[in-house]
C-alpha cells in the first residue's frame, strides 16, 4: 500500500486490528447499506465487548444480529431495535446494554465526532427520558439538551463506488448513516461494490472524501429487503 | 361513529396545503399519502434521506438500496432528492419540513406527548420521533380517543414517559379533531354521528368545547 | 408560483421582500461562487443598515463591495476582509462593524443555523482574541469555546445547475459556503446558471435539496477572477 | 547563511511521508508544493473546499470556479474530492489533516502561536487560520527567527494577540528547525553556516541546546 492507495484484498486485512472492547461505529438504516461483509468478519473474528453505535442492529441472522448469536455486543447506541427476537432476549436479560439514542442525534453525534466538535445543543430529547441527566440551557426562549460527539476505532461502511484513494459515493438511500459513520472512525474500512480509478468519479460528487477512509475493499453483497413493498 | 384508519387519513389529507413539505409517520399516517386532494402537490420526506418518496416500486423497480424510513421499499419521484441521515435531520431539527404528521399513545393538554415508550414492555426505540417533534413547528397527532378500555388518552398530563415537551399543536382521533392552545384541548370537529358528550366523556385533559361543532364528512366512495 | 415550482423571472422578484436593518446570509469565497447579480440587486434597492455574514466582502465595486459604496452594510462577520480598500477606509473610520470570525466557526455557525443546533463547542479561538467573553469548556482534556448558530431574513445563494424544485448542484469550488448559507434563510434565493426539468438532476447528487430553497433565478455571471494564476 | 525561502520550503518538505494530506498556508508554505520528494505522494488539502489540488491551470484550463483559498486559480487533480466549506472543516477541525505548515509573527515555547493580527495596524482577519492550527495535531510554523531589527520571534511568551494557545509542535525559520517541548524550544538543526552562538542569541523563549547542533543541507541545483 503506497501513497493513497487504500485498497485492501481480503476481508481479513480490512478488519486487521480489531479487538476486544472495542467502539465500532457503522454505516446503515434497518438492511439498508449496511456494511455486511464486514460485520460477517467482526463475526468470524469472534472478538467480544463490542461497543456499537447504529442506528439499527439487524435481524435475526444477518447485519449486526450477527453479532449477537455469540454475545459479541455488550452495548449498543441505536435508536430503533425492533425486529430481532434475539437482540430483545438478551435486552430483558440484561445481556447486552441499549442506549436508545433519537435517530438525529444519534446522526449528529457520529458528524460531530469526525468534525470536532466536541458536544452541541439540541432541542431533541429536552423534557424526555434521553434528557434526564443532561445539562439544559436555554437558546431563543426554548430549552436544550446537551449531546456529546461519538467516535469509534473502527468505522465500518458500505459504499457503492469508490476510487483507490477511498473517496466513496453511495447508491440511492443506502447512503443514509454511512457518511458521517466514515468520518467517525480512528480506523474506517469501506467496502464497495466497485473499485474505479481516480478521477473516474466527479470530484465534487463525491459523498464522502478519501481523507477519512483508511482501508477501500470490494465485495458482494446480498442487500436482504427487510419489507418487500410492492404495488401491481 | 368512530373514524375508520381510512377516514383519519382523509381528514388529516385535508391539512395539507400545495407545496408543503411533508413527514408521515408509521401507520395511519402514512395512508395520508393516498388522499392527497387533486390540485395539491406535496413532497413526502423520509427520515432515512429521502425527499420526495414517490410510489411503492413494480417488481421491475424493486431496489433494495431504495426504502423509506418505515424500511418499506419505495421509488423516488422526479426531482427528488437523497441525503445522508445527518442532513435529513438538519432539514428535521433545522423547522424546514412544514407538517409531520404521527402516531401517539398519549397527548395531553399542553402539547406533550408519549408515543415510544410503554414501561414494563418491551422498549423497542423511538427512531426519529423525538427529533421530529422536537424540529416540526406543525404536528398533527393521530391516535385513538380512548383505549378499549374507556380509558382516555387526551390527558391532563401524559402518564407514559414523553417523546417530546410542549410540541404539539393538533390531535385527530378517531372521535374528533381537536387543537391545543394555552393548555386545553379545543374541539374543532366530531366524526360523524359522534356526539359532543361522548367527546366530553372520553376527554380527561381540560377541553373547550365551542357553541358549534361541525360533523366532519367524508364523500362516500372514499 | 404553484405547487414545488420556486422559479422567479426577475432579480426584483428575487429579493422581494429585503428590508433595511435585515441579515443576510451569503455564499461565495473571496469572488467565487458570488451570487453577483443578488448583491447587485441589493445594492439596487438602497436598503441599509443590513448585517452581512459572508467570508469576504468582495472587493471594490464587485460582489458585496457594492454594498459599500453607498454604505448599506452596517455590520459583517467575516474571516477575511482584505483586498477592499474601500471597506479598509469604513472599518477604520467606524462606519462598519466588523466581527472576525474563523472560517470553519462560519462556516459551522451557518450550519448549525440551518440545522437546528443553537449552539455547538469547538476548540477554534480558544486562547485568542475571538474567545474573549465566550464559555470555556474542557471535553477530552482539552478546552473549547461554545459558539453559536447564526441564520439570515435573506440567505443568497449562487449555484450552477437547479431545477424548478429548487434542487441545487454547485460547480468545483464555487461550492464553498453556499450549502450552508442556503439552508440558514429564513428566504433562500438561489440564482443559478441553468435551471433545468425535475428528474434530469440525479437525486443522490444534489447538494442542496430544495426544501431548503424558497426562490430560483436563472442569470449570466461575469465571474470575475480575483487572483489569476496560470503556468505556461 | 539564512535561508531563502525556497530552502525554507524545501527544508519542510522533507517532513513530507508519502500518503500524508496536508494544508500549506500562504507564503512560504505554498512554495513546499514545488519541493515534494520524489517517491513521495501527497494530497493538498486547500480549505476552501478542494481535496487534491493540482497545479496551476493553463490558459486553456483557467477556470473562475476553481481557486484555492489562497484565492488563485488552480486545477484539480485526478483523485480530487470538491466539497462544502462546513465538509472542509470538519476535516480540519477533526483532525483528518496530517500536516499543516503555516506563517506566523511569533511562536513561543509553550507552543502559542500569534500570526493574525498586529494591533494598530489594520485587521484583515484570520481566516482559516484559527481553525488549521486548532484542528492539526502536527503544525510546521515558518517564519523568520527575528525581526529586521533583530528582536526574536521565539518568544517567552507571544505578545501579539494569539491565533492559538499551546498547538505549535514545530517551528522552521531562517536560520534553525526546532521543536517545541514542554515549555522550551529544542534546536534541533541549523541553518548552513550558521552558528549556534547566533540562534541562542536570536531566540528570546527557553532554548535547549543539544550537544550536537546538525547543519541543514542543500543540493547546490535547488
Amino acid at each position: 500500500m503506497a501513497g493513497f492507495d487504500k485498497r485492501v484484498f481480503s476481508y481479513e486485512q480490512a478488519m486487521e486490528g480489531i479487538e476486544d472492547g472495542m467502539t465500532i461505529i457503522a454505516g446503515g438504516f434497518g438492511l439498508c447499506g449496511i456494511p455486511e461483509n464486514l460485520i460477517a468478519e467482526i463475526k468470524r473474528r469472534r472478538v467480544k465487548d463490542l461497543t456499537v453505535v447504529s442506528n439499527n442492529c439487524g435481524v435475526d441472522g444477518f447485519g449486526l444480529g450477527l453479532l449477537l448469536e455469540d454475545r459479541q455486543i455488550r452495548k449498543i447506541f441505536a435508536s430503533y431495535v425492533g425486529e430481532n427476537a434475539l437482540f430483545e432476549q438478551q435486552m430483558l436479560n440484561d445481556e447486552i446494554e441499549v442506549v436508545l439514542t433519537p435517530q438525529g442525534t444519534l446522526a449528529e453525534k457520529m458528524r460531530a465526532g469526525g468534525a470536532g466538535i466536541p458536544a452541541f445543543y439540541t432541542a431533541t430529547g429536552y423534557g424526555t427520558p434521553i434528557g434526564e441527566g443532561k445539562e439544559v440551557r436555554e437558546f431563543n426562549g426554548r430549552p436544550h439538551i446537551l449531546e456529546e460527539a461519538m467516535t469509534g476505532d473502527f468505522a465500518i461502511v458500505k459504499g457503492w463506488k469508490a476510487d483507490r484513494y477511498g473517496n466513496v459515493v453511495y447508491r440511492h438511500t443506502a447512503q443514509n448513516f454511512n457518511p458521517m459513520a466514515a468520518t467517525a472512525g480512528r480506523i474506517t474500512v469501506v467496502e464497495v461494490e466497485e473499485i474505479v480509478e481516480p478521477g473516474e468519479l466527479e470530484p465534487s460528487q463525491i459523498h464522502t472524501p478519501g481523507i477519512y477512509v483508511d482501508r477501500i475493499i470490494q465485495g458482494s453483497f446480498e442487500k436482504r429487503i427487510e419489507k418487500r413493498t410492492v404495488r401491481s | 361513529m368512530a373514524l375508520t384508519r381510512e377516514q383519519m387519513a382523509q381528514r388529516v389529507a385535508r391539512e395539507l396545503e400545495d407545496g408543503f413539505y411533508v413527514n408521515l409517520g408509521i401507520g395511519i399516517p402514512t395512508l395520508v399519502a393516498n388522499y392527497i386532494p387533486d390540485g395539491i402537490d406535496v413532497m413526502l420526506q423520509s427520515e432515512n434521506g429521502l425527499l420526495g418518496m414517490g410510489r411503492f416500486p413494480t417488481e421491475d423497480e424493486l431496489d433494495p438500496d431504495m426504502i423509506n424510513a418505515g424500511k418499506q421499499t419505495v421509488t423516488a419521484r422526479p426531482g427528488a432528492a437523497i441525503f445522508s441521515s445527518a442532513e435529513s435531520f438538519a432539514m428535521i431539527r433545522g423547522g424546514h419540513v412544514d407538517l409531520t404528521v404521527l402516531g401517539a399513545f398519549e397527548v395531553d393538554q399542553n402539547g406533550n406527548i408519549a408515543s415510544w415508550m410503554v414501561p414494563g414492555k418491551l422498549i423497542k426505540g423511538m427512531g426519529g420521533a423525538m427529533d421530529l417533534v422536537a424540529g416540526a413547528e406543525n404536528i398533527i397527532c393521530t391516535m385513538t380517543h380512548a383505549s378499549k378500555h374507556g380509558e382516555s388518552k387526551l390527558l391532563e398530563s401524559c402518564n407514559l414517559p414523553l417523546t417530546g415537551a410542549g410540541c404539539i399543536n393538533r390531535v385527530l382521533t378517531d372521535l374528533a379533531y381537536l387543537e391545543i392552545k394555552d393548555g386545553a384541548f379545543i374541539l374543532k370537529e366530531r366524526a360523524p354521528g359522534v356526539s359532543v358528550e361522548e367527546i366530553v366523556e372520553k376527554t380527561a385533559g381540560k377541553l373547550i368545547v365551542p357553541a358549534h361543532v361541525p360533523e366532519m364528512t367524508f364523500e362516500e366512495s372514499a
